[in-house]
């Protein structure tokens, strides 16, 4: 690369071709009262861009609610932390990469997971536990064989070999996601309350510490690097895709907790999109400092590369800290002990500014609160758009017999078990896993060492969810319930909701009503959060998930934690026999089952259009509170929630493990078939109405005198038994074995 | 009861193992770098599970060639006792501690859950002796190189000699193995390689508690 | 008539390679000092059968394309070998 | 002085390779008819300096029997590629 080219002015020209408007373009102009040179305007450019600055979403982000008593760090820093006492924390935060992941399912998985771990351990935590989300299109499209292979073992490399345990997810199937697909990895970490590392710079003079793997040309901006100007030398420069080095993670990340364990560090971040220039601009700006770094000190792969280059690499594996001054050679002892480089590149200096120095030249000199506050927040134009269609049952229930439905459902691919992903991965590993797949609704890893005696110790309960079809018919109410779901599934596998991370995916935000889904969503999340306590303290956005035009459905990711207080007070999902079964909570569907938006409609009718059911946030926490209190008196033998699919499938699921049988009691009105009650019985078992949970006990009197004395409706479905059949007397009787064999084999034998 | 567990880069069981026998031998098992080359007398040393050197090359290949590995040869040639589990038995085979080689998954696939293996008659070996021939173990597998491949004429040896330690069932061989072998014993009996984990069936809340019976029978033997 | 072709198949210069760089290392320390430079590739031997030159590089690079090369990190090239 | 030195490594007849197998059926699935046969092995590059070519096929020997090669599944050939 010519150096002069570096240093010369940035034309207009370029500045777009980087990704700035014209706008922005002449605002940094006069803001830094110069022209900035290429270094300059990349660096602009990047901290202005949609990943970096959330132009769009951040007035809307503003509205959620991030604080609360437990709540230790919101949303800004590397990843959100709760307090769960004992002097102990979880840090978690949810991330995407599915736009690499499209490109090379394998390596943009890969790299997903090892940056999203890298944001947990950053802030002092010992990752527990990695979760994932994804989403792909249709079983028919011949990619989707390929993507999700490539993904799921792409994961599996990164997780599997840094020996974190990969413990739940979610995995869908719709054609929207054809042409763009959806990887959100999440990670959770625990961490001592007294040993949390923030990434604000502090200390004039104090030194800018480099370690991890050396910086290569990997996954710079490609726009950029199009630019003819930049090199004669034009093909070794074209944006290369991100190789992941999980080896080389697993030794950063021991190697930092074991710097950490000192008080050498005085802040640390790891170095993700954006690299170097992200991360030290970050640090200095909220440390309210500025920072110099030398270029020439920087440990390269790759000779000639230049400061342009250099400043916007993502490579993996890196991260940067400030030390105490005099701190270095320590510090540096523990990372050649662990084989990774370690160089001092720069310093922290008084004058707010990032100035960049190469061959003794300053080759960036920049202000820092332009960078970070004065980065663009647009007020996008948006519509708020709810279905008008208005379905009445009759127009969608079809003329099949029940166990025709059912099989359909079991064996339809976004319901069956997704088993064959998930033995790809490590969930045992670290000795802590307590459940995964479909123990019970939440994945539950316990928390080391916190037994004492004859306690058994507590443990964190993680949740994800995000039903598309609510939110694209209705962006409010489908916000809410998917918090709602979220937080249920953690009620009903023990656990106590505390806090949110969420992955906002969507398509292009410059559409009204695309932006009207986002601001939607965000409205119900925050009111859902609200009436439930679960602030938001970390998230993600991912815009434009866009091709030709075309829209992946809205996705709004939610990622819940709660606690476990005792281990022993887990609730699983599996019904043993002669237990009875009750539907716990509101059960509007009594009367009229909830088909629109429905599993059932997306199946039957090949359509999810209409309204969606409605979540009253007041009665799903009275619900949460009330499973709670059974599970205190030793109530529940085994508990599961009542989502996709309805009563039935759900049924199902709790009795697939043990292969029990039950004879289903029918409400009074539906007792006797004609056509009228065909019509309720559809939407009894198949209804998906919001807030209800099903549960297992040994105790029904007891349940029936909690009920009452707490207003909470509740009905009895019946008795299992070992005969392995469901009857629905009058009506149709399904073999539980013929369940469980769709169950399993439909994912393996699309993609074996 | 003195235990070694050795750490190499990317070894990731090392925790695991630890708080296992701790557990099980109210002893404090300590941790010994790969790179250290003098080492005490151990009573067993354990090379724990992971992802040593990334796999890179080949699994368990560039540990072996550890400075560590000199040392544990000379304990093995005392006739101390060893076990390798999962990564640690990949790398007892290229270190050739043990016979045969761990190749890939035939399904070429990860694969992670929990199986029965089944305890063999074998030479006496404090790892398997104080079982009952065919005594089932419930443990978990997490793996992507469990494929243990030797030529006949060795096969026939290990049959011979009472070398193979466990078997996975007949029609439940997760990776392809030949003869179902889940783990062998050198021919001395006294080092083990296995691919389950029974480091991850120790605790109340694991699904099953057999590898404490595992650790608690070796621990026994070992002291006996 | 069986024609062999091979593909040869390596890492892109660009691209981190973080097994070549963990063998290197691992060489280095093992004190062979004089290797300046190591790259591990893959490489495939094809034989065709009832197929003329020119289909057989046809179809090795259809291959490739298709199945064999991931492009993003991955070069290859492709030779004939022999005929017999 | 460089010396190229090339290591070729692969597969010994008599072990099924799990790798290999996958391939020729995916290739076959994917309707490429005339594949006899097809070996997929691995090639190593090494760069060697301030050694003379006797050096250079000795220490190659030595590397692949101490590490790059696992004799009990694979057998290799060292060749001596150019000098320059
Ligand atoms: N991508 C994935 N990674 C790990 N686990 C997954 C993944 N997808 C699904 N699972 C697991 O499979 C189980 C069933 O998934 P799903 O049907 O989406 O659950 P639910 O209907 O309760 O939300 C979940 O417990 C989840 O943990
Ligand atoms: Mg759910």
């Amino acid at each position: 690369m010519k150096k002069e080219n570096i240093n010369s002015e940035c034309t207009l020209n370029q500045a777009m071709e980087m990704g700035l408007t014209e706008e922005e373009f002449k605002l940094i102009c006069k803001k830094i009262g110069k022209i900035p040179n290429l270094t300059e305007a990349g660096i602009c450019s990047a901290m202005f861009s949609e990943h970096c600055s959330y132009k769009s979403s951040k007035k809307w982000l503003k509205i959620l609610p991030v604080s609360g008593d437990h709540v230790i760090q919101g949303p800004g820093e590397n990843a959100g932390i709760i307090d769960i006492g004992d002097n102990q924390a979880i840090v978690f935060k949810i991330e995407s990469h599915n736009h690499p992941s499209f490109i090379d399912p394998y390596q943009g998985a890969a790299t997903g997971v090892g940056g999203i771990l890298r944001d947990v351990f950053t802030m002092g935590a010992r990752p527990i536990a990695l979760m994932n989300v994804l989403r792909f299109g249709e079983t028919s499209n011949a990619m989707t064989n390929h993507l999700l292979s490539g993904v799921v073992k792409g994961i599996g490399g990164y997780g599997n070999c840094i020996g974190i345990p990969t413990i739940g997810g979610e995995t869908n199937f719709n054609q929207s996601y054809n042409s763009n697909i959806l990887v959100n990895a999440m990670a959770i970490g625990l961490v001592n309350k007294n040993k949390i590392f923030y990434s604000a710079a502090s200390g004039v003079g104090n030194p800018v510490i480099y370690v991890g793997a050396k910086t290569g040309r990997d996954g710079i901006h490609g726009a950029t690097m199009a630019s003819a100007e930049f090199s004669n030398d034009t093909e070794s420069q074209k944006p290369t895709v991100q190789v992941g080095d999980p080896f080389t993670g697993k030794l950063l990340l021991e190697a930092c907790l074991e710097l950490m364990k000192t008080d050498l560090i005085l802040s640390i971040q790891d170095m993700g999109a954006a690299g170097l220039t992200s991360s030290s601009v970050e640090m200095a700006s909220k440390g309210n400092v500025g920072i110099e770094i030398d270029l020439d000190e920087i440990p390269l792969r790759e000779k000639n590369m230049s400061s342009y280059e250099i400043m916007l690499s993502e490579s993996q594996e890196r991260m940067l800290m400030i030390l105490k001054k005099g701190a270095e050679e320590d510090a540096k002892q523990i990372f050649k002990k662990w084989d990774l480089d370690f160089a001092v590149i720069g310093k922290i200096i008084t004058d707010k500014k990032i100035i960049l120095k190469k061959e003794n030249k300053t080759v960036c000199n920049l202000p820092l609160n332009f960078l970070v506050n004065e980065s663009p927040e647009l007020n996008r134009e948006y519509e708020i758009k709810t279905s008008n269609i208005n379905l009445d049952n009759k127009d969608i229930i079809v003329k099949k017999s029940i166990k025709t439905i059912l099989y359909k459902i079991i064996g339809n691919e976004n319901f069956a078990s997704k088993k064959w992903i998930y033995e790809q991965y490590d969930s045992s590993v670290m000795g802590d896993t307590i459940s995964i797949g479909n123990k019970s609704d939440a994945s539950i890893v316990k928390i080391h060492n916190s037994d004492k005696g004859k306690f058994q110790g507590k443990a964190v309960a993680i949740s994800t969810d995000c039903n598309s079809k609510y939110i694209l018919n209705n962006p409010i109410e489908g916000g809410k319930i998917t918090v709602a779901e979220a937080a249920r599934n953690l009620v009903v596998s023990g656990g106590k909701p505390l806090a949110i991370t969420n992955n906002l995916n969507f398509g292009n935000p410059e559409k009204k009503e695309i932006m009207g889904q986002i601001v939607g969503s965000i409205k119900g999340i925050k009111e859902a959060c609200e009436q439930l306590n679960t602030p938001v303290v970390s998230g993600n956005v991912s815009l434009y998930n866009e091709t030709n035009g075309k829209s992946i459905l809205p996705t709004p990711v939610i990622g819940m934690v709660g606690v476990i207080d005792d281990i022993e007070k887990i609730i699983f999902m599996n019904a043993k026999i002669n237990e009875t079964l009750f539907i716990v909570g509101q059960d509007e569907n009594k009367y009229n089952g909830f088909l629109q938006s429905s599993l059932y409609q997306e199946i039957f009718c090949d359509d999810f259009s209409g309204q969606v059911p409605h979540v009253n946030l007041k009665k799903e926490k009275n619900l949460h509170d009330f499973i709670i209190k059974l599970n205190n008196n030793k109530i529940i033998n085994s508990a599961h929630d009542i989502s996709d699919g309805g009563l039935l499938p759900c049924i199902i699921e709790m009795l697939l493990s043990n292969k029990l049988g039950i004879n289903i009691n029918l409400p009074s009105r539906i007792k006797n078939p004609n056509k009228e009650n065909l019509l309720f019985l559809h939407g009894w078992l198949f209804g998906e109405d919001q807030s209800r949970i099903i549960i297992s006990t040994n105790n029904p009197d007891k349940l029936i005198e909690f009920s009452k004395s707490e207003n909470i409706d509740i009905c009895c479905i019946g008795k299992t038994n070992n005969t392995g059949v469901v009857e629905i007397p009058k009506y149709d009787s399904i073999c539980i074995n013929k369940c469980l064999e769709l169950y399993n084999n439909t994912i393996p034998n699309l993609f074996s | 009861m003195r235990v070694a567990i050795v750490v190499f880069p990317g070894s990731n069981c090392d925790r695991d193992i630890f708080e296992a026998i701790k557990s099980i031998s109210k002893k404090t098992p300590k941790f010994i770098w790969h790179k250290e080359t003098d080492i005490e007398n151990f009573d067993l040393i354990v090379i724990p599970g992971g992802f040593t050197f990334g796999d890179y090359l080949r699994c368990g290949a560039l540990a072996s060639n550890s400075p560590i590995i000199k040392s544990i040869k000379d304990h093995a040639s005392r006739g101390g006792a060893i076990l390798g589990i999962c990564n640690g038995f990949q790398i007892l085979t290229e270190t050739k501690l043990l016979p045969g080689t761990l190749i890939r998954n035939n399904v070429l696939k990860f694969l992670c859950h929990d199986i029965d293996v089944i305890v063999q008659d074998t030479l006496p070996s404090p790892f398997t002796w104080g079982f009952k021939p065919l005594t089932k173990l419930n443990v978990p597998i997490a793996h992507n190189e469990g494929n243990y491949y030797v030529n006949d004429i060795e096969l026939k040896k290990l049959i011979f000699n009472g070398q193979i330690a466990f078997k996975y069932e007949k029609n439940f061989n997760p990776n392809g193995s030949v003869e179902n072998i889940a783990g062998v014993l050198s021919e001395n009996g006294r080092i083990l390689g296995m691919m389950p984990h029974p480091e991850r069936s120790v605790f109340s809340h694991h699904n099953s508690l057999d590898g404490r019976l595992f650790f608690k029978n070796l621990i026994e033997q070992l002291l006996s | 008539m069986i024609i062999d072709v091979t593909i040869d198949i390596f890492p892109k210069k660009e691209v981190l390679n973080p097994e070549t760089e963990a063998v290197k290392k691992t060489l280095s320390n093992l004190g062979y000092k004089n290797i300046d430079e190591l790259v591990l590739s893959k490489h495939i031997k094809v034989s065709f059968k009832n197929l003329n030159e020119e289909d057989c590089l046809y179809q090795s690079k259809l291959m490739c394309d298709q199945i064999l090369v991931n492009t993003n990190i991955q070069d290859y090239e492709i030779s004939v070998l022999k005929k017999d």
